[in-house]
């Protein structure tokens, strides 16, 4: 596979008061593949993700998404730009219903596509929403109140919401926190699905989801990079092994 | 949904509208114009709940934009010899401008601090009125009877305080209030407001310019509250600071929450209890303030949704 | 000139330090605004009035006050707290819906058992200072003390009592507080009725030097707003600047100023640090 | 003061307050239209013959609430004395008074409701009793367009003016442009050309500044210095430093709940007046509208320094003031006593130079309905034109304050003011001046104004 750079950091770093959380970190992502971040808890995955796409500002270095700096742009121009955030803990607007939620994903994405000013007609809204919601399975629960949704389902509406956005990297943060066994499952498809159409950057801790769907894996530790490599170079590999089992 | 919200909300505003153009032929005369009262200070709470019920921002200086739409339609009339009509105009366009400067200095705060940076707005816009008295006239105010002219319709001449002008002017901002609310709040526009209002991080991170989302809220909002104001300026042919005063700000706050904030027809509904309320407890004592705190502390713990906001929430789900 | 304004810019920080101090205290702990604090300092003031009346004494009316009308407004304050701001589970926006409507209740059975005019209450003690410029009240100097002593009391109970540690905690992290064993709940009425208290005790001190009326509660309430967002929420050390910024600044100005223009400018400049430090000087940021 | 000036003051306002002087004021206004000459004899007990049962009413516009409480409560005390003695008289043309009340809370918005609820629902004859002028400003235009009489007891110049409609009357007290007129040369030549204006941020406040202005460049007088009060201040003393060294007299005038402190402040940052010894050699004199202290016992602490002061009044606080047999009869009839206060309560203390402007108004309307023939609110042009072709009122039980100019142009009356000077612990007359020491040149006339 030609590995195209899609998305690249350079001497990204981010202090909190006295502490670094990111430290100085060249980070590459290829295009067309699934692509892994893993280490342990404070290992500073989620604040790399979050300068990403924009939530923190870096303390210094820079972004480079398809050729561009992006480091000095909003969060909302680098979701307009096709950087897709999927939260850890859900951020759903829990007092308006799927439909809604969805919607406004969609309505963003649509008047970017179209190239339009102010309004989207709610037909080509609505046929998006309707897709969105039953690629992750959520037919049929459009009107429901989002926030009465089990925990699992609204993880699904998170992506559902993302896949609405009209993703070119989606960041999927932790996808299979607090889900059972089964809709791990489920959700491992669905991701495999989606990637055949969008890059997917998926931060994890689940050994097994990530090395089910990586295709390869960035180890950090300590605000840094450690390694990366393929997902069978990195299960094989003594410092990661001895940075998750301690021996 | 949306389309069958849009759909039973225009038809129950249409009856509801409708209604009121029937009463007119059928109310006593105080009635009459306490109607016609009734709804040029409930277009003012709808430009209010615009704001607050439907983006969340919270504003305790709305009688600003209120008294600029009415002291610049009032003295334009008075000092420059515009007609009504240019009055309501020239009210509008300088309301809008001051409502959009003072959103790109009140919005880059928050929450608590936008309430406290509205409220001290506001009350610098009072002390200003009363600094300029000798262009202003102060807290006296000032009459525009004489300077209003007639109105001409279909031939026969009107004054703008003839009851029946009044009732159906007042019910044409109306009208077109709750109109032109309903259409924004049911669009796409009205969707990322309410975003806003439930989820303003989440909603930045779908991709948003929230700032400008909000900034548009604002101006909207102030600026019909300075239509409401420039109307208000010609029919009452009064003009005076009571109308930029703290209370005048708190007021829409109160109508609003009473009826309903986030729904459309709640403040209308708020501000014609609250109207009716005082006017009945008046007659018993002089206190009735007393009355309007009790009335204010039992809606918030029985019904902290409003009138209409609990009415939606029990039965009629798809109201807007 | 400049000496008299900061003169009486230091006396005025002093009473609206004290004034804000009860409402930063509830912001800071409960996280919620208290519109009717400005009823509990009027309520001080008119119970200062009553007790003025009853004793016919200046001295041991305003011993008496001092002494019974901080408790009389405290159990108002605990009472409307444990009826009402607990029913709205101290939600924000119904908090403020809430305690205007105490507004309006306090105001007006204050105006139907006490009558709309404004009293005058005599000081304990009644001297003029003469400077060689000019006289000043003697009272007034007094007041500032006793605001000072009053602030360092909190301060120390703040820091060394138990009371204060829990409301500390209690500010940090609510949950994280109640699953050590605070007893928040207490803690939210407690708070409720020392800030009621403090502004009680504000009206009392302050009522000799103006009068007590029903209306009079509005000003010192946009006040003590001012003094403590510009502060930074909940921060007792920036509350107590502010009260220093504000009332010197607002002396000095209202020197040089026509008096109405002063006003504005002094509430424009607030405006200013609110819209250039969002957060108030000494608050964190609400990024 | 020292003894010298004393003893000019004295001289020049010597005060002959015998009950022919007064009668022989009033006979000097006689003329044609003058009308209310008769004093009217309580015992004598006209029944309601000519006139049905049906009563005449009166919708009084009342501040209950808000700033102007402490005047409405007076204001309503006075009107409910008033209606209650014409009552006991015969009533008006034979017909009862009915006085129906309702609270404005001293707020604009809410007075033109008010204005119009009186006279759409309670449908009253006339709407009257509206002291603050703001209050006036905005229930005007209403009674304008409801076309009902609105007789209103505001001493505001806003009648007179021009500003307002038709329908507008102010009979019975006079404004504040001609109560500055009247007392301002008395200030000049007895107290002191240099003098600095404290004032509230009202339009009562501007008429003060405006027209204290105007009389000082007519004789050579200087104002020093223009200090407007904002209506939210609850402390003064910073605003005293303003007054420059060259002035020899404070002229004050403030209302709210803050004049008590506004007051004492005033005390304490100038020190005892006599004392003074800031500005040069020149002792400080004070110089105060009664509006400073209407409803404020003299006696109150903090205010000492208040000795040897002066102050307008309208209507002398003090029996000793003005001692008419009509002065005596209607004090006796609201229930005020020789002090000024009320006689159930020495502490209540009345707004003694605005109230009888209520007491007098609603004779004057008596008068009006009376010479008018006014049988319904058919008849509001004619009695219109009644009261416009008035030009006064002679002093009696129904104006006890003094006779009265009326013009019909203006709407406005001019009566006579009183200057007192603060002893021991009381005012006292030292100065009253005529009724052609406040009038001035209309500028406007209403009735050419249409109806």
């Amino acid at each position: 596979m030609a590995s195209v750079e899609l998305l690249s950091t350079h001497g990204l770093s981010r202090q909190y008061g006295g502490l670094t959380a990111v430290d100085n970190v060249d980070f590459n992502f290829c295009q067309d593949r699934i692509q892994a971040i893993i280490g342990p808890n404070g290992a500073g995955k989620t604040t790399l993700v979050n300068l990403i796409c924009g939530r923190v500002p870096p303390s210094s270095g820079s972004i480079i998404y398809k050729g561009k700096d992006i480091s000095k742009l909003s969060s909302a121009k680098r979701v307009q730009s096709g950087i897709v955030y999927t939260f850890q803990v859900t951020s759903i607007f829990s007092n308006l219903s799927c439909y809604e939620n969805v919607a406004l994903s969609a309505q963003r994405s649509l008047k970017t596509q179209q190239g339009k000013w102010l309004m989207v007609s709610e037909t080509v809204i609505e046929e998006q929403v309707f897709e969105s919601l039953s690629r992750v399975g959520l037919q049929g629960k459009e009107y429901q109140t989002a926030g009465t949704l089990p925990y699992g389902h609204q993880k699904l509406l998170e992506v559902a919401m993302s896949l609405a956005a009209d993703p070119e990297l989606l960041i999927l943060d932790e996808p299979t926190q607090g889900l059972a066994q089964s809709e791990i499952y489920n959700l491992i498809g669905l991701v495999r699905t989606i990637s055949k159409s969008v890059n997917v950057l998926l931060i994890e801790h689940n050994m097994e989801v990530v090395f089910n769907l990586a295709e390869y894996v960035t180890v950090m530790d300590n605000g840094s990079i450690m390694t990366e490599g393929t997902p069978s170079e990195i299960e094989n590999n003594h410092d990661v092994q001895v940075l998750y089992l301690g021996t | 949904m949306r389309r069958k919200s849009l759909k039973y909300a225009l038809f129950m505003q249409g009856g509801v509208l409708l209604l009121l153009f029937l009463l007119q032929f059928f109310l006593p005369a105080y009635h009459h114009s306490s109607f016609s009262k009734i709804m040029i200070l409930a277009s003012y709470a709808i430009g209010y709940n615009f704001l607050l019920g439907y983006t969340g921002l919270m504003s305790l200086g709305h009688a600003m934009f209120f008294a600029s739409g009415m002291y610049s339609a009032g003295l334009s009339i008075f000092y420059f010899g515009f007609t009504p009509l240019e009055g309501m105009i020239f009210g509008t366009l300088f309301t809008l401008t001051v409502s959009l400067i003072f959103g790109l200095f009140a919005l880059r705060t928050k929450a608590v601090s936008f309430l406290i940076v509205t409220l001290m707005f506001g009350q610098t816009f009072y002390l200003a009125i009363l600094y300029y008295n000798e262009f202003t006239y102060g807290q006296d105010g000032f009459s525009l009877t004489d300077y209003l002219g007639t109105l001409s319709i279909l031939g026969k001449e009107y004054l703008y305080s003839d009851p029946a002008i009044r009732y159906n002017f007042a019910l044409i901002l109306l009208a077109s209030y709750l109109l032109i609310t309903t259409l924004i709040v049911l669009s796409p526009v009205g969707r990322i407001l309410i975003a806003i209002r439930e989820n303003e991080p989440r909603t930045q991170l779908l991709g948003y310019n929230v700032f400008s989302y909000k900034l548009f809220a604002l101006t909207f909002s102030g600026t019909l509250a300075g239509i409401s104001g420039a109307m208000h300026a010609l029919l009452y042919s009064y003009i005076g600071t009571t109308f930029a005063e703290i209370h005048h700000s708190i007021s829409p706050l109160l109508w609003t929450l009473l009826g309903g904030a986030g729904t459309i027809i709640g403040p209308l509904l708020g501000t014609g209890i609250m109207f009716y309320l005082i006017d009945f407890i008046s007659g018993i004592t002089s206190n009735y303030l007393l009355v309007v705190g009790v009335v204010l502390v039992l809606t918030i713990i029985w019904f902290p949704l409003g009138i209409m906001g609990t009415i939606r929430q029990k039965w009629l789900k798809w109201l807007p | 000139m400049v000496f008299l304004a900061l003169l009486d810019g230091t006396v005025t920080a002093f009473v609206l330090a004290l004034i804000a101090l009860g409402l930063s205290l509830v912001f800071g702990v409960m996280r919620i605004v208290n519109v009717a604090h400005g009823e509990f300092f009027m309520l001080g003031a008119v119970l200062s009035w009553f007790a003025y009346h009853w004793t016919g004494d200046a001295l041991w009316g305003f011993i008496l006050a001092l002494l019974v009308a901080p408790v009389i407004v405290g159990v108002i304050a605990v009472l409307s707290e444990r009826y009402i701001l607990r029913k709205v589970h101290y939600n924000p926006e119904s908090t403020i819906v809430a305690t205007i409507g105490i507004l309006y209740v306090i105001q007006q059975l204050t105006l139907m058992l006490f009558g709309p005019e404004a009293r005058p209450v005599e000081a304990p003690i009644y001297f003029r200072v003469v400077f060689p410029w000019f006289g000043y009240s003697g009272y007034k100097l007094l007041v500032a003390a006793m605001s000072g002593l009053c602030l360092c009391g909190v301060w120390i109970l703040m820091k060394r009592s138990k009371l204060g540690l829990y409301m500390r905690a209690t500010q940090q992290d609510h949950e994280i507080a109640t699953t050590f064993g605070v007893p928040t709940k207490k803690i939210y009425a407690s708070v409720f009725a020392l800030g009621g208290g403090l502004a009680a005790l504000a009206g009392v001190l302050v009522v000799p030097i103006r009068q007590a009326d029903h209306l009079m509660g509005l000003e010192p309430l946009l006040l003590s707003f001012i003094v403590v967002i510009i502060g930074g929420l909940g921060s007792l050390r920036g509350t107590i600047i502010a009260a220093f910024l504000i009332g010197i600044s607002d002396g000095i100005i209202s020197v040089f100023y026509e008096p109405t223009l002063a006003k504005m400018l002094a509430t424009l400049f607030v405006v200013m640090i609110l819209i250039i430090k969002p957060g108030g000087l000494f608050g964190e940021s609400p990024q | 003061m020292n003894k010298k000036e004393e003893e000019k003051v004295d001289q020049q306002s010597e005060l002959n307050l015998s009950r022919r002087t007064v009668l022989s004021t009033g006979a000097a206004l006689a003329g044609a239209g003058i009308i209310g000459s008769q004093l009217i004899d309580p015992a004598a007990k006209t029944a309601y013959a000519a006139g049905s049962d049906e009563p005449i009413r009166i919708g009084f516009q009342a501040h209950r609430t808000g700033i102007g409480a402490l005047y409405g409560r007076w204001y309503e005390r006075t009107t409910n004395a008033a209606a209650k003695y014409i009552n006991s008289i015969g009533g008006i043309a034979g017909r009862p008074i009915e006085i129906i009340t309702e609270d404005d809370g001293t707020d604009p918005k809410r007075g033109a409701d008010v204005v119009e609820k009186l006279a759409t629902k309670h449908k009253v004859d006339f709407v009257y009793g509206t002291l603050f002028s703001h209050v006036v400003m905005g229930s005007a235009p209403r009674a304008g367009e409801l076309k009902i009489p609105y007789f209103v007891v505001s001493e505001g110049y806003h009648v007179a003016s021009g500003a307002l409609n038709r329908y507008v009357f102010q009979p019975c007290i006079t404004d504040v442009r001609s109560q500055i007129t009247a007392v301002a040369n008395w200030i000049f030549s007895n107290l002191g050309k240099n003098v600095a204006l404290i004032y509230p941020d009202y339009a009562f406040g501007y008429d003060h500044r405006d027209y204290a202005s105007a009389a000082a460049a007519k004789s050579g007088a200087k104002i020093t210095a223009k200090i407007a009060i904002p209506p939210t201040a609850s402390s003064f003393t910073r605003y005293f430093i303003q007054i420059p060294k060259n002035t020899d007299v404070i002229y004050h005038v403030m209302v709210g709940p803050g004049v008590l402190t506004f007051v004492r402040e005033m005390g304490e940052h100038f020190g005892s007046v006599d004392v003074f010894e800031h500005y040069g050699s020149k002792h400080l004199k004070l110089f105060g509208f009664i509006d400073s202290l209407e409803g404020v016992n003299i006696n109150s602490p903090g205010l000492e320094f208040l000795d040897g002061s002066h102050f307008w009044e309208a209507m002398p606080r003090y029996a000793d003031g003005y001692p008419t047999a009509a002065e005596k009869f209607y004090r006796d009839t609201v229930g005020i006593d020789d002090s000024g206060a009320s006689k159930s309560d020495s502490k209540d203390v009345a707004a003694y130079s605005h109230m009888f402007g209520c007491w007098e108004t609603l004779f004057a309307i008596k008068e009006a309905v009376e010479q008018s023939g006014y049988k319904s609110k058919k008849d509001y042009q004619t009695l219109i034109e009644t009261f416009e072709g008035f030009s006064g009122f002679n002093e009696g039980i129904a104006h006890p304050q003094g006779s009265k100019v009326f013009s019909g142009k203006t709407h406005q009356c001019y009566g006579q003011q009183f200057v007192s000077q603060v002893k021991n612990g009381k005012f006292n007359v030292v100065h009253r001046t005529s009724i052609a020491d406040g009038m001035y040149e209309p500028e406007t006339d209403y009735t050419k104004k249409s109806l």
